[in-house]
C-alpha cells in the first residue's frame, strides 16, 4: 500500500486488487511493547492490511472481557501514554501499512486534543478511533483530525437509523468502522439476514469504506463477509490467541484467514 | 445549560454509537415524562405510598444544645423504604421504564445500597433485574447481596479494574450496549452521560422540596446552611435544589477525606487538589486520575462515597461558588456518627456521617436563632460489618467467629 | 372493664407490695397524660417528625393480583423509626418518664426489637438505660444488642431459666423493685400489670387510627378483613382498635405455629388448645404452662413471637368472638416470606410474615371489590442472620465463615 | 411453741420468752427433698421458730438469684406441686414449730385455689406467704383463708404509705413480713436511721408481729432487729450455705445467729 493519498483512497486502491482486508488490533504494551513488536511484525508479513493500535485506558467502557483485561494489566505494568506514542512512531517508521490510534477520549483529552493530534500526525499515523466520542462531544477534535489530515473515524450500529448515519458518514474520513452487532468486543457474530440488511444501510449511507468488526475470529467469518464489506476487523482473537499460544502463533493465525 | 447536557463546561454525552438510539429515546422519554402533568404526581404519591414520604425533618435537640450554635435539623431520608434516598430516583426511573415499555433493568451498586433500591423496585415492578458489583464490595457488603438475591435479582461480581463501583458501572454499560432493546439502565446518581444526572437530579429533588417546605413551616424562615455528603451527589443535588435560589443558604458538600487529603487514600474530588477534568463513564467531571488520565483508586470507610468522579452539576455550582466544599476523614467519621447515635438515637450511614462532621465543626459559629439542616441520605444499620470493624467491637468479633464457626461444622457434618 | 385493670376475665396488676406505689403513681401520670389535650397532639407531633408517622398503607397490586381476591394492603409499620411499631409505645412511654420526672428506663427485649427502640428514645430522651435479655436471645440476635450498645445502653443477658423473653421480663422486674424511685420500666408490649396493657395500647391505637382513615380514603370503605401477628400483641391490638366498632370488619390475629401445633414447639396460646389461663408476669391470661402452672418452653422462627402469654385483651376480644386465631407455622412463614419479598419489594419482619401466611390463605375467597389490611409489623432486614439460617444461604455462610477467620487471624496476631 | 392459739397468739406467745424469733426459708426439692429434710430438722434442732417452705415457681419475680435458682433447678429436676405438698404435711407432723408455704400465686389458681388452701389446712400447715398477690387481687384467697383459719401474711414495703399499711394490715394475719429494702432477696440491707422509721411507721400500721426480711444473712443482723422486729428472716443466706458446704452447716449457723 502506498501512503500517498488520503486513508479511505489508499483502502479503496489496496481494494482493486484484494476482495477484501484485514485490520488487525491489538492492545499497546500488553503482554509487552516487545511482544507487540513482534505480532506486528508477522501481522504485516502476513499481508495484514491495516493495524488497530490501542492505548490502555482504565475504564474501557466499550471492550469485553479481553481487550479489558489486556487494558489493565498493561496499565498495572506501568505502561504510560507517551510511551505509547512513540512506539506507535516506531512501527510507523517501520512498517509500511496505515496505523491507526484507538482508544478513549479521556487520553487526548488529558493530553491536549491538539497536542495529541500533532503528535499522532508526526507519528506518521493515519487517524483514530475513539468509540466514546460521538460527533456531538468531538467538534474540537474533528476539526483538528481535518487540519491535520488525520482520519477521525466514525462508528456505525445495527441501532444507528438513516439520518444519523448520515450525520456520522458526513464527519468520517478513512472508513466507517461497522459495529456488527450489539454487544462489547470479543463475544461471536452471527452474520444473518439482519445482518445484511445493517450492511446494504451502511453502504446506502455512506461512500467511504466499510469495515466490520466485533466477534470476527476466523476464516468462515471474514469469507462471509466478502462482498459486503471492504475491511474485515480481526480484535479480541489475537489478543486470546497470543495469551493461549504465544506471539508465534499469529502469522499462521493471520495466514489462514483470507 | 449552555449545550445540551452540559452543566457550564460539564456533563455531556460520551456515548458508544450503539447506545446513540437509546439515550435519544431516553431523553424523549423523560423530557414526555416531564411534560406530562399526572407523572410528577404520580411519583409523588408513588413514594408516599411505597416509600414514607415525606420522610421527616427532626430537629437534633440535643447535639443543638452540645454545639451551642444553631438550630440543628436533620432530613430524614434514612426512613424511605430500603433505608436511603436512592429508592427516590430508583422508583422515579423504575415508573419511566413503565412508560418505555421495558421490561429488563440493570445497575451498578458500590455499597448495595442502590443495588437493594433497584432490586426492590424491579420486584415491585415486575421487572428483570441484573446488578453488577465489584468483587470486592461483593465481599464488603454481602447482606445487601443477600437481600438483592432475595429480591430476585442476579448479582454479578466484577473482577476487573479495581473491583469497585467505577469497575461496576463500566459492566453495566457493557451489559447495556447488548441488551438496551429490552434494558434500561438505572443509573444511581447524579452522574453518567445525560440524560442522567438532570434525570436522576428531578427525581431527588423531592427532598429539597419537601425540606423547604418543612424548614420554614417549622423554623419560620430558611436555613443558614445545608450540609449533604457527596459520592456521586445524588442526595446533594436533592436537597440543595430547594434552595438553589436563595443566596443567603450556603450549600456545603462533603467528600470522603479517607486518611486524610495528604495521604492520597481518600475520594476527594472537589475538597483538596487531587482531581483534575477528564472524561469517563461517559461525561465529562473532575475526576481522581493520573496525569496520562488513567483513573486511581480511591478509599474511604463508606463505600458510597468511594468514587473517581463526581455529578458535573454540582462541579458547575463548584465553580460558580454556590456550593462549597470539605472533605472529613475516616476517623472525624466515626466520631460524628457514635455522637449523633449517643445523642439522639438516630444512625446515620458513614456516607450520611460525612456530612454531620462538617456541620458539627461549623455549626456552633452560628447563632442560635438561624437553623441548618443536615441530609441524612441513609440509615446505619447497614452498615453494621463496616461499623463493627470500625470500632473493633470485641463481642461482635466474637459472635462472628462463633457463627463461623458453627457454619464450618455444619458443613463438615453435611459433607460426612 | 368489669374491674379495675381487667378486660373481662384477663389482666389485673398481680405485682409485689414494694412496686404497689410505683404502679399507683404511674397509673395517675397515665390518666393524667390521657386527660391532658396536649399530650396525644404532642405525641402524634413526636412520631411524625422522629419516626415517618403516618405510615404508609401500601397497596400490594402484584400479590393482590396473584391471589385473585380481595385487594391487598400493607400496613407499613416496618418504616417507623428503628423498624417496627415498637417505636409508638417506647416513645410515646419516653414522654411519660418525663412528666414523671424519672431518669432512668429499664426494659425486656426478646428480638432485639423493643430495646434498641427503647434504647433509641433513652439516647434522645437522655435516659440511662438498661436493656434486659436472655442469653440466647443475645446470641441470637447479636446485631441488635450491637446497636443497643452504640445508643448507650447496658444489654444485660439473663442466664436464668429459658433465657428468652420471659426471663428477660422477670429479670426487668427484678432491676425495678430494685430502682423504682428513679426508674421506668418500658413494657415492650399490651402485657403485664394494669396499667401497662392499656397504656401500651393507647399508644399503640396510632396504628389503627391512621389505617382507618387511610383505607377509608384510598378503597372509599372500611376493609373486610384486619391480620396482624400476635406475639404479646401490641400490634394487633394496636391496628385493631381503629376498627373494634365496626362490626363488618373481621379482625385476625396470627400466632407463632412454629414447628407445628401437634408438635408442641409453638408458641400458640389461643389457635389450638395447648394454653390455659393463668397468673404469671404480673398479670393474668391464657399461658402455654403445665398443670402444675410451670411456664413451658416455647418455639418460633421469629423471636418477638416467641412467648408464653398473650394480651388479655387480645384474651377477652377472642372469648367475645371478636377477633379470631389462627397459627402460621415457621415453614409458612418462610415461604410467605419469599413470595412478598419477591411479589412487593418489601422485607416483612419474620414476626408480620405470621399476618401474611394467614391472609394468603384466604384472601382469594374475598370478592375482588372488598380489601383486607395486612399489618406489617416490623422490617425484616434486622433478622438477616435468622433468615439467612432458615434458606441455609450458602454464600451467607461462607462469607461469615470467612469474617470469622479473618477476626480470628486478627486475634492471633494481636496475642502474639 | 404450743400451736392452739391463732399465729398471732403462738408467735406473741413465744415473743415473751425470745427477744428475737427466727423464721427461715428454703426451697422445696432444691437440692433435693432429702437434703430438705436434714436442713429443716437442723434449723428445729437450732431453735428456729417458723419455716417457709417454698413451692418453686418457674417465674418467681421477686426472688434474687439464689433463690431463682433453686427454683429453676427444682424445676428441672422434676419437682412437682403435689410432692410439695405431701412434703410440707411430712414436715408438719414431725416437728412443732408453725410451717409456712411462700409460692407465687399461679401456683394456687392452677391447683384451684380453694382446693390448694384446704389441702394446706389439712397438711397443718399454719400461713402462706404469696409476694404477688395483692389483697386487690386476693378476694377469694382471703376469704378462703379466714375460713380455713389460715394466716395470709401480707407485706410492707418501705414504699408502702400510712393508708397503704392499713390496708393491708386489716387484709393480714399471723404476722406482717416487712420487706427490708427496695429490690429482691439475696443481697444486703443497711439498717440504718430510714431503716428505723419505716420500722416505726410499720409498727404503728399494726398490731400483729413483725417480720422482717431480705438481706439477713449474720448474726449481727439479726441483733440489729432485737426491740425492733418480732421476727427476723433469714431467706438467701441459708440456701447459699447448703449449695457451698452442705446441709451439715445449717445447724451451726443457725445456732450461731442468736
Ligand atoms: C446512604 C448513602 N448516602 C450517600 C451515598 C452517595 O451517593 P450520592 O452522593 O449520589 O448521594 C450513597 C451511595 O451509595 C449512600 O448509600
Ligand atoms: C416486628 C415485630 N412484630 C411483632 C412483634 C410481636 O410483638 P407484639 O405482638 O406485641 O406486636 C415483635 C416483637 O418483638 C416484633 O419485633
Amino acid at each position: 500500500m502506498t501512503l500517498t493519498m488520503s486513508l479511505s483512497q489508499d483502502i479503496k486502491q489496496v481494494r482493486k486488487s484484494k476482495e477484501i482486508l484485514l485490520m488487525t488490533h491489538l492492545v499497546l504494551g500488553y503482554p509487552s511493547f516487545g511482544i507487540n513488536r513482534q505480532v506486528i511484525t508477522q501481522m504485516v508479513d502476513q499481508g495484514v492490511d491495516i493495524i488497530e493500535l490501542q492505548i490502555p485506558f482504565s475504564e474501557p467502557i466499550a471492550d469485553g472481557p479481553v481487550i479489558l483485561k489486556a487494558n489493565h494489566e498493561a496499565i498495572n505494568h506501568g505502561v504510560r501514554v507517551g510511551q505509547c506514542l512513540e512506539f506507535a512512531a516506531e512501527m510507523a517508521a517501520q512498517h509500511q501499512i496505515p496505523l491507526l490510534l484507538m482508544t478513549y477520549y479521556n487520553i487526548l483529552f488529558r493530553y491536549g486534543v491538539e497536542d495529541f493530534l500533532e503528535q499522532t500526525k508526526e507519528n506518521s499515523i493515519r487517524g483514530l478511533i475513539i468509540p466514546d466520542l460521538p460527533p456531538e462531544e468531538g467538534g474540537q477534535y474533528l476539526a483538528a483530525c481535518r487540519r491535520l489530515e488525520l482520519a477521525p473515524i466514525q462508528i456505525f450500529a445495527p441501532t444507528s437509523g438513516k439520518a444519523r448515519m448520515a450525520t456520522l458518514a458526513a464527519h468520517g474520513a478513512g472508513f466507517i468502522y461497522c459495529v456488527a452487532r450489539r454487544g462489547v468486543t470479543g463475544s461471536p457474530t452471527s452474520f444473518d439476514e439482519n445482518f445484511n440488511d445493517y450492511i446494504k444501510r451502511c453502504r446506502q449511507a455512506t461512500a467511504l469504506p466499510l469495515a466490520v468488526g466485533f466477534g470476527i475470529s476466523n476464516r468462515q467469518d471474514v469469507d462471509l463477509l466478502r462482498g459486503k464489506a471492504d475491511i474485515a476487523v480481526i480484535g479480541s482473537a489475537t489478543i486470546r490467541l497470543v495469551d493461549q499460544q504465544g506471539p508465534e502463533a499469529v502469522g499462521p493465525f493471520i495466514a489462514g484467514l483470507r | 445549560m449552555s449545550k445540551t447536557g452540559y452543566y457550564g463546561n460539564w456533563g455531556g454525552a460520551f456515548v458508544p454509537e450503539i447506545l446513540h438510539e437509546t439515550f435519544r429515546k431516553l431523553g424523549v422519554a423523560f423530557i414526555e415524562a416531564k411534560a406530562d402533568p399526572d407523572f410528577w404526581p404520580r411519583y409523588v404519591e408513588l413514594m408516599g405510598s411505597y416509600s414514607c414520604r415525606p420522610t421527616p425533618l427532626t430537629f437534633a435537640e440535643n447535639l443543638s444544645r452540645r454545639f451551642g450554635g444553631a438550630k440543628i435539623f436533620i432530613k430524614r431520608e434514612d426512613l424511605n423504604h430500603t433505608g436511603a434516598h436512592k429508592a427516590n430516583n430508583v422508583m422515579g426511573q423504575g415508573l419511566l421504564v413503565q412508560r418505555m415499555g421495558k421490561t429488563r433493568v440493570i445497575a451498578e451498586t458500590g455499597a448495595g445500597q442502590h443495588g437493594v433500591a433497584t432490586a426492590t423496585m424491579a420486584a415491585k415492578f415486575g421487572f428483570d433485574c441484573t446488578i453488577y458489583m465489584g468483587e470486592e464490595d461483593v465481599q464488603r457488603q454481602r447482606p445487601n447481596v443477600f437481600w438483592m438475591e432475595k429480591l430476585g435479582a442476579t448479582v454479578v461480581p466484577v473482577a476487573s479494574g479495581s473491583r469497585t463501583l467505577k469497575d461496576a458501572i463500566n459492566e453495566a454499560f457493557r451489559d447495556w450496549v447488548a441488551n438496551m432493546d429490552c434494558t434500561h439502565y438505572v443509573m444511581g446518581t447524579v452522574c453518567g452521560p445525560h440524560p442522567f444526572p438532570e434525570m436522576v437530579a428531578w427525581f431527588q429533588k423531592i427532598i429539597g422540596d419537601e425540606a423547604r417546605r418543612q424548614i420554614l413551616a417549622i423554623h419560620g424562615k430558611l436555613p443558614a446552611r445545608i450540609y449533604a455528603c457527596v459520592g456521586g451527589g445524588s442526595n446533594a443535588v436533592g436537597i440543595f435544589q430547594g434552595f438553589l435560589a436563595d443566596n443567603g443558604v450556603e450549600l456545603a458538600g462533603v467528600e470522603a477525606g479517607g486518611k486524610g487529603l495528604a495521604s492520597g487514600l481518600h475520594a476527594a474530588r472537589l475538597a483538596g487538589s487531587d482531581a483534575s477534568p477528564g472524561v469517563a463513564q461517559g461525561y465529562k467531571t473532575m475526576f481522581l486520575q493520573d496525569e496520562d488520565g488513567q483513573m486511581l483508586d480511591t478509599h474511604s470507610v463508606a463505600a458510597g462515597l468511594d468514587y473517581i468522579g463526581v455529578s458535573p452539576i454540582l462541579v458547575d455550582l463548584w465553580e460558580q461558588g454556590r456550593v462549597r466544599f470539605s472533605a472529613a476523614t475516616d476517623d472525624e467519621v466515626m466520631a460524628a456518627l457514635q455522637l449523633t447515635i449517643r445523642s439522639e438515637g438516630i444512625i446515620p450511614a458513614l456516607e450520611s456521617a460525612h456530612a454531620f462532621v462538617q456541620a458539627f465543626k461549623e455549626v456552633g459559629d452560628l447563632p442560635p436563632e438561624e437553623a441548618i439542616i443536615i441530609n441524612q441520605s441513609g440509615r446505619g444499620d447497614k452498615d453494621i460489618f463496616t461499623i463493627a470493624d470500625a470500632f473493633s467491637d470485641p463481642s461482635w468479633r466474637e459472635f462472628i467467629r462463633n457463627k463461623g464457626e458453627e457454619y464450618a461444622d455444619g458443613a463438615r457434618q453435611e459433607s460426612d
